[in-house]
């Protein structure tokens, strides 16, 4: 009699538990996962297609899906810390195959070797570059996004992808990378101007 | 092929990449408590490692008649089951090592070691498959055990193997071995701080084992991955 | 009368602070002292907060003292004055008087030695015209805030807010600075003219002049200029005398000392009532007004043991520090320290020719005995120190483990937007950790994050517009092929009814032949270019490869 | 000449954390004269030892983890430990007890968990409380004020004893803690007044009746009276050369106190009053010298009160209701695992963040 | 949709619980007598260690009664007591006891006691005393537990019944005196009270159960 009573006991609650859950199961169904627009969010958006995807929201849906979260070049291992906070996988170092963590560049285009072939202009995948055919073209500083995918296409090599200059107010307070002058103690204070010598850069910070 | 190289992680996985003790750092309750000896490590690691294949087998055989949204309180069900049946057995055929293990035994119901690999490995596997990864991710447990035993066996008490006829029988008195006879043991290792240190210890020479492999593997060539163009050009 | 005022008058006390060395007495015992003039001028275009003016002038140009050489453009901006007549050499980048020392646009004037000026003008009666034309005046004679930061004064005072306190700063709290000290003692009279000018054009609020007891002398001069003002002014007016104690005279700090009152976190003293300014600011606005002067020069204490006459001097704007340097006599050592400001707040500099600006109040060169270089950073030791002196009351010790963990987020929670970088934190740091630097750059790293994720999402929205529009494009190219097709089936169709009834040749159009076109001729040179370098760089390459594999 | 490129703010006020730690050193001296004068030369050959373990400890670790050598060693945060273990411990435990009690100060509380700055808890009681709960015989073993032995121990006496544990002549260690007591012919082995007074309230004696004994002096545990004065006398150095501040020594000793004359207004002769508990154990080591190590305990001035108040309501629970001796070391390192918490909670509000937001 | 999902859910799950204690019972059934048999065996084994196999001849183990006294046995609960015959001889009385003072709470202990009053022996079954000090009345750590073996208590007064520190014949520890005290004092008492009561105690009923025989020698 126990035996049988400890069966149906456990069972009936067990039913009563999967009752409940099959309930819940439906009624606070969660409605669908925004993770690939926060993977994407975390992208730096160059579209580089460094990643083997065409662009960053495809790579954001790869994400998603279970690839690796160490193919960014541009967003280096920054974004990677991020994308691993954000999905709970470990934060690989940068798999190099794709390429490596370089300063920010911007494309530059010599325009007096600019053939105005548009191939250019097609490349670039945040129409940051203007022009028209057979006229020179240029590129809108502010909007290109470095990812240098208009330098191949160019069949008269007039791109250059050139670091993006510091100006004072976006100086990043990195003495060490001030170069140390070693200057002639009796020119330097007289008006004219020591030619300063480049040596290490002994900083202190 | 491809099996015997899924075999081969499965064994790297349990053993060592993802020991559940050592990486996974599940199940900590009884390991920390128990592993006073050798034998409490060893019977208290077959113990799990008894519950790990019976359940990851079971669970991975019924996974398909287990819809999702129940699948955690089923799971608790089949691991409640098989430690429950262990402790019977143990307290009807080990009666010493039982009354040593004590309370811990029921406590493996709640070793997460055992319901995360339900949920992330059996659920997903064919049943041999699940019981092979049972098989070897109890057996990295139950070798973190023994080892953590045979430390603080060593440092607390200068012994190894004591009382090791309470999970083996009369003959295995036999194995009991006075390495070092103390004066004064040094009784941390035996009390619970001794199984904190001596466990953080023995996750930082593993650690350390994975930096120097990881400095020593030779750099491979960097094959250089297809780039996608973004645009038709 | 002041005096009693003053005293009685509640003072608050903010938390931490520090009482370091104060030694002002090395450069405060001399006149301000007026300088030869150099033999070039760098004058930025910017010296202040915010974007630069438009250049109106080219090289070549002869200007006069106090010409304006830029106007404010359609994105504002302060104007800045020829210090004096001279000739534009160039308008060139020149290193900059900031921490960076990254070169900016200057103007180089090179100095005729005649010192002309322009026609000042005054505005005779200011307490009867408009606040508008007042801060119109201020803003054309370039006046930027004179204590720091350089915040354009015009733009500062322009406030619908109704403030209700203005408080003229004369704390000069950090050590060594004496510009604002001896500025009060020898135009004590100007700058209380120059507070009540600026009280006008707030709408006459009550005026504080807060100044540290440790200037007694400046405190006398200021009580004497006050007792000769009329019985409403000097209702008006007030001085009060507030405890050493650094960073008293920072504007957040000295408003809580004498209102007891906090400006609110990411908003402006203006918020809740109150407007300060520096004297020296002061002095300016009162020069400009009553004597039609732009901002051309401002005081700039010379002092630091290495200098065998420190002093005050009138500093043209865009003079050369080196010349301020030889002035006062500066004998370098080996590891010369020249630090822009002052030894808590300032910055060092390597290149002397950088000039004088609006904001520079003070050059320091410390010989390596009276200020010791820096010692290797240790390791925290969570004493607490730090956390006791904070005037922010924020958390030195969390930042500096959060900035070294680069945890954006974390900073941001533990208010390091609220740090003023006084300094008070690594100054009593026991491991000497330089807490600001980390701050600092913590702030502009997540400057820098801002600004990329602002750009990202720029660049995502053009991605996607470039994609619907290349979708859009398909579509309707696949649309007119389709109606393409069909006209071309129609016209198949139609000429093969057409070609029943007569056969008709029809003359095939020539393509148009333009070989002779200049253009073509340079895209083929141009291709022929970028083939000649490609095969060049891969016959680079090889030879590197084979060098590789052979080594 | 080249010029120097550094970091606002260029002054710095002269006080590294060498010199706090040599002050602190210099404080503790007081203290340990007066533990010298009454039991002997055993502090002081605790203190060599394990320094000099301390010392080569550190420098070993530090080459193995490619640290700089000079930095650390200098700044005298591991001498410090070692002396705050070594005159934490019966004088005349043998060597091998502050050889394994200082390895794991330095070795695992402290360099383990990343240096100075890093560590939890506090090292010396870290290696203490290892110490008591593994040797507890040894940690035990108090030798009993020098008005009061029978032996008079020489220095070559102590020495024989430090590492062999029996005097030249041969008595043993036990024997030379015997006491006899004037009231009473019996001999008695010494322990600590605390310890002592546990075991007498335990056999049915009244306090009243218990302090009658020659090892008390009145008011609290002879000998070690002088003791915890001199660690009064040293702390209050520290305090009047700013190296530490109030918060921590008097919330310590206030709350101490403050429980102490609670339990006696209950049970005056069941429970040791206030004068007892300040100055009969290490009340005044801790409140000074140990609560006071910056590292592990709580950073703002609320925080410190907190954390102090914390150490000496712990301190009274567990000399009144634990199982072990002594208290410190444990209220010690339960209230640093509180650290992280208290500073959470102890935060000072920041500039402008207290009335209504913008 | 919502019934259906309930209802499939529901009905899996109770199917699960229902062959999991369906096998339980099976395997509990199996293994009871084995588990009642080895349970028996461990305080037997014990029971034997104080009072000879050779000098009793009745089933000790369930010639048992429960007592309840907690002046003499140190504890408000029933303790049960073994009763040891020869025949019908009284041979001896093995009794369950407590002293409540020891330096970490209660100790628990094992008595026997021959009907003259003489100890025949006495065990530790469980304690908290600090480890390295009080824990050496384990009979694993120190044979001091051995040395009650064949003592007599006389009385209440009895001078020798304390530790040599306080004037008796038995060791304390080096470090802890508080332990050996309470022991001492807990197996005078229950020794005092089995040879005042011995006769009572041999005639009452047998009326343990297993559940409160557990020796758990922990």
């Amino acid at each position: 009699m126990s035996i049988l009573s400890g069966i149906l006991v456990l069972a009936g609650l067990a039913l009563l538990f999967g009752l409940i859950l099959g309930f819940a199961a439906i009624r606070f169904k969660v409605e669908s996962d925004p993770l690939v627009d926060q993977i994407d969010e975390i992208l730096p958006q160059t579209q580089c297609g460094q990643c083997g995807y065409p662009g960053c929201r495809p790579y954001a849906e790869a994400i998603a899906n279970g690839d690796d979260i160490n193919k960014c070049p541009p967003g280096g291992e920054a974004t990677i810390q991020k994308l691993s906070d954000l999905t709970g996988r470990e934060a690989k170092p940068l798999d190099a195959a794709h390429g490596v963590e370089d300063v920010k560049k911007v494309a530059y285009i010599r325009e007096d070797e600019c053939i105005g072939c548009t191939k250019c202009i097609q490349a670039c995948p945040v129409d940051a570059i203007m022009g028209a055919n057979r006229q020179m073209h240029t590129v809108i500083a502010d909007e290109c996004t470095g990812c240098d995918l208009c330098v191949e296409p160019c069949p008269v090599d007039c791109i250059d992808m050139l670091p993006v200059t510091t100006k004072p107010e976006r100086w990043r307070w990195q003495l060490d990378s001030i170069p140390v002058t070693v200057v002639d103690a009796t020119q330097a204070l007289p008006e004219q101007k020591a030619e300063p010598k480049e040596e290490h850069s002994g900083s202190q910070v | 092929m491809s099996n015997v190289n899924e075999y081969k992680t499965l064994t790297a996985n349990g053993l060592w990449e993802n020991n559940p003790a050592l990486v996974q750092l599940l199940g900590l309750c009884p390991l920390l408590a128990v592993t006073g000896t050798v034998t409490n490590g060893l019977g208290l690691g077959i113990a799990t490692l008894l519950v790990l294949m019976g359940s990851n087998i079971t669970v991975s055989l019924v996974r398909d008649w287990v819809p999702n949204e129940i699948r955690i309180p089923v799971f608790v069900i089949v691991i409640a089951t098989f430690v429950t049946l262990i402790e019977l057995l143990m307290n009807a055929f080990t009666y010493g090592l039982y009354t040593a293990l004590g309370i811990f035994i029921p406590l493996i119901v709640t070793n997460c070691a055992i319901i995360g690999r339900a949920e992330a490995y059996a659920s997903k596997n064919p049943w041999h498959k699940a019981g092979f990864d049972g098989f070897v991710m109890g057996l990295g447990f139950a070798l973190v055990l023994v080892l953590l035993g045979g430390l603080r066996e060593i440092i607390g008490q200068g012994t190894l193997f004591d009382g090791a006829d309470l999970l083996l029988g009369p003959w295995a008195a036999s194995l009991r071995m006075e390495l070092i006879q103390f004066d004064y043991p040094l009784l941390v290792a035996i009390l619970p701080p001794g199984a904190f240190i001596g466990l953080g210890l023995i996750i930082a020479v593993k650690n350390g084992i994975d930096l120097q492999r990881k400095r020593r593997a030779a750099k491979q060539p960097i094959a250089k991955a297809q780039r996608a163009r973004v645009t038709s050009q | 009368m002041s005096k009693q005022a003053s005293n009685a008058v509640q003072l608050w006390d903010f938390p931490g602070g520090i009482h370091p060395p104060e030694r002002k007495q090395l450069a405060n015992r001399t006149p301000i002292a007026h300088l030869p003039l150099p033999s070039v001028l760098y004058i930025p275009l910017r010296q202040h907060l915010g974007s630069a003016g438009n250049i109106l002038v080219q090289p070549g140009d002869t200007v006069l003292r106090g010409q304006a050489l830029t106007e404010p453009g359609h994105t504002g901006g302060l104007p800045v004055h020829a210090p004096t007549s001279g000739t534009v050499q160039a308008i060139i980048d020149h290193p900059s008087n900031h921490p960076s020392m990254l070169a900016e646009p200057c103007i180089q004037l090179i100095p005729d030695g005649l010192h002309n000026s322009v026609a000042f003008e005054p505005i005779s009666n200011p307490f009867e015209a408009t606040a508008l034309s007042l801060l119109q005046h201020i803003q054309q004679a370039g006046i930027a805030g004179m204590g720091g930061a350089g915040f354009p004064t015009a733009q500062k005072l322009a406030q619908s807010r109704r403030i209700e306190l203005l408080i003229i700063n004369g704390v000069e709290c950090e050590p060594y600075i004496v510009s604002d000290d001896r500025l009060m003692r020898e135009h004590a009279a100007t700058i209380v003219r120059g507070s009540l000018l600026i009280g006008h054009i707030l709408g006459n609020p009550a005026i504080v002049i807060a100044v540290e007891d440790n200037k007694p002398e400046a405190i006398q001069a200021l009580e004497h200029a006050l007792t000769q003002l009329d019985s409403q002014q000097a209702e008006q007016i007030s001085l009060r005398v507030v405890p050493t104690k650094y960073p008293s005279g920072g504007e957040k700090q000295l408003i809580q000392v004498l209102t007891g009152k906090q400006v609110p976190a990411r908003g402006y003293p203006a918020h809740i009532g109150i407007i300060m300014q520096n004297v020296g600011t002061a002095f300016a606005v009162a020069r400009a007004i009553d004597h039609g002067e732009p901002l051309m020069e401002r005081v700039v204490t010379l002092t630091g043991e290495a200098f065998a006459q420190p002093g005050t001097v009138w500093g043209l704007l865009g003079t050369p520090i080196a010349h301020l340097l030889t002035h006062a006599g500066l004998q370098t050592e080996a590891q010369q320290r020249i630090i822009v400001g002052g030894p808590m707040m300032g910055f060092t500099v390597t290149d002397l020719q950088i000039p004088i600006t609006k904001t520079t109040n003070c050059l320091l060169a410390p010989t390596t005995t009276e200020i010791p270089a820096k010692r290797q950073e240790l390791a925290c030791i969570r004493c607490g120190a730090c956390e006791q002196v904070c005037p922010a009351s924020i958390l030195p010790q969390q930042l500096y483990w959060l900035a070294r963990a680069k945890d954006h987020d974390g900073l941001a929670q533990h208010h390091l937007s609220d740090c003023i970088e006084c300094g008070a934190c690594a100054y009593v740091c026991p491991s000497e950790i330089p807490l600001v630097h980390y701050y600092r750059q913590a702030k502009a790293d997540i400057r820098e994050a801002h600004i990329e994720q602002q750009k990202a999402e720029i660049a995502r929205q053009r991605f996607e517009a470039r994609q619907a529009r290349l979708q859009r494009e398909k579509e309707e190219r696949l649309e007119r092929h389709r109606q393409a097709a069909e006209a071309r089936q129609k016209a198949l169709a139609a000429r093969e009814r057409e070609h029943a009834q007569q056969a008709e040749p029809a003359a095939p159009n020539a393509p148009a032949a333009a070989s002779d076109d200049p253009q073509k001729a340079k895209v083929a040179a141009a291709i022929a270019r970028a083939k000649a370098k490609k095969a060049a760089q891969q016959v680079q390459q090889q030879s590197q490869q084979g060098d590789s594999e052979s080594s | 000449m080249s010029f120097y490129i550094a970091s606002s703010p260029h002054a710095h006020q002269r006080r590294t954390t060498q010199h706090i730690m040599l002050w602190v050193l210099l404080a503790l001296i007081p203290g340990l004269a007066a533990q010298c004068y009454f039991f002997g030369w055993g502090p002081l050959l605790q203190i060599t030892v394990a320094v000099t373990v301390a010392l080569i400890t550190e420098a070993v670790i530090l080459i193995v983890r490619e640290k700089p050598l000079r930095a650390t060693l200098g700044d005298f945060s591991a001498v410090v430990t070692a002396v705050l273990l070594a005159i934490s411990i019966p004088p005349l435990a043998p060597w091998w007890v502050i050889v394994i009690g200082t390895l794991f100060s330095i070795g695992i509380v402290k360099h383990v968990y990343g240096g100075i700055g890093q560590n939890v808890f506090n090292p010396a009681m870290a290696g203490y409380v290892l110490l008591l709960i593994s040797f507890p015989v040894q940690m035990t073993s108090w030798m009993p004020p020098s008005t009061l032995a029978t032996f008079e121990l020489n220095f070559i006496d102590s020495l024989w004893l430090f590492f062999t544990q029996y005097t030249s002549e041969g008595y043993s260690l036990e024997q030379v803690r015997l006491i006899e007591l004037t009231q009473s012919l019996d001999a008695i082995v010494m322990a600590t007044p605390l310890d002592e007074i546990k075991t007498q309230l335990s056999q049915g004696y009244t306090l009243t009746e218990i302090k009658r004994s020659d090892v008390f002096s009145g008011i609290a545990g002879t000998g070690w009276l002088w003791v915890n004065l001199g660690y009064l006398v040293g702390g209050l150095l520290l305090l009047y050369k700013r190296i530490i501040q109030w918060h921590i020594p008097v919330a310590l000793l206030a709350s101490l106190a403050f429980f102490a004359a609670l339990g006696s207004l209950f049970a005056a002769d069941q429970l040791p009053g206030v004068s007892l508990h300040l100055l009969s154990g290490g009340a005044m080591l801790a409140a000074f010298f140990i609560a006071t190590d910056p590292v592990s305990a709580a950073t703002s001035n609320r925080g410190k009160l907190v954390y102090a108040a914390l150490i000496g309501m712990l301190i009274y629970i567990i000399r009144t209701w634990g199982g072990y001796p002594d208290a410190i070391a444990f209220a010690v390192l339960l209230a640093n695992m509180c650290v992280p918490v208290i500073d959470y909670y102890t935060r000072p509000r920041a500039y402008g963040h207290g009335g209504k937001a913008l | 949709m919502i019934f259906s999902s309930m209802k499939r859910n529901g009905i899996i799950l109770a199917a699960f619980a229902a062959v999991a204690t369906a096998l339980l019972i099976a395997v509990q059934w199996a293994t009871a007598d084995r588990i009642a048999a080895q349970q028996r065996n461990e305080v037997m084994r014990t029971l034997n260690e104080l009072v000879p196999r050779s000098t009793y001849s009745n089933d000790l183990y369930r010639d048992c009664t429960l007592v309840t006294n907690p002046d003499a046995l140190g504890i408000d609960s029933a303790q049960p007591v073994y009763r040891a015959r020869d025949n019908n001889n009284h041979v001896a009385l093995v009794v369950r006891t407590t002293a409540p003072d020891g330096y970490s709470g209660a100790i628990h202990l094992l008595v026997a006691i021959a009907p003259s009053g003489t100890i025949l022996g006495s065990r530790v079954l469980q304690h908290r005393e600090t480890p390295g000090l009080g824990d050496k009345i384990e009979l694993r750590k120190s044979d001091w537990i051995l040395s009650f073996t064949n003592q007599r208590v006389n009385g209440e007064n009895d001078p020798r019944w304390a530790v040599r520190r306080d004037g008796g014949a038995f060791d304390q520890f080096t470090g802890a005196t508080i332990t050996p005290r309470a022991v001492i004092n807990a197996i005078q008492r229950t020794a005092l009270w089995a040879q005042a009561n011995s006769n009572a105690l041999f005639t009452a009923p047998a009326n343990c159960d297993a559940a409160t025989q557990g020796v758990g020698n922990e």
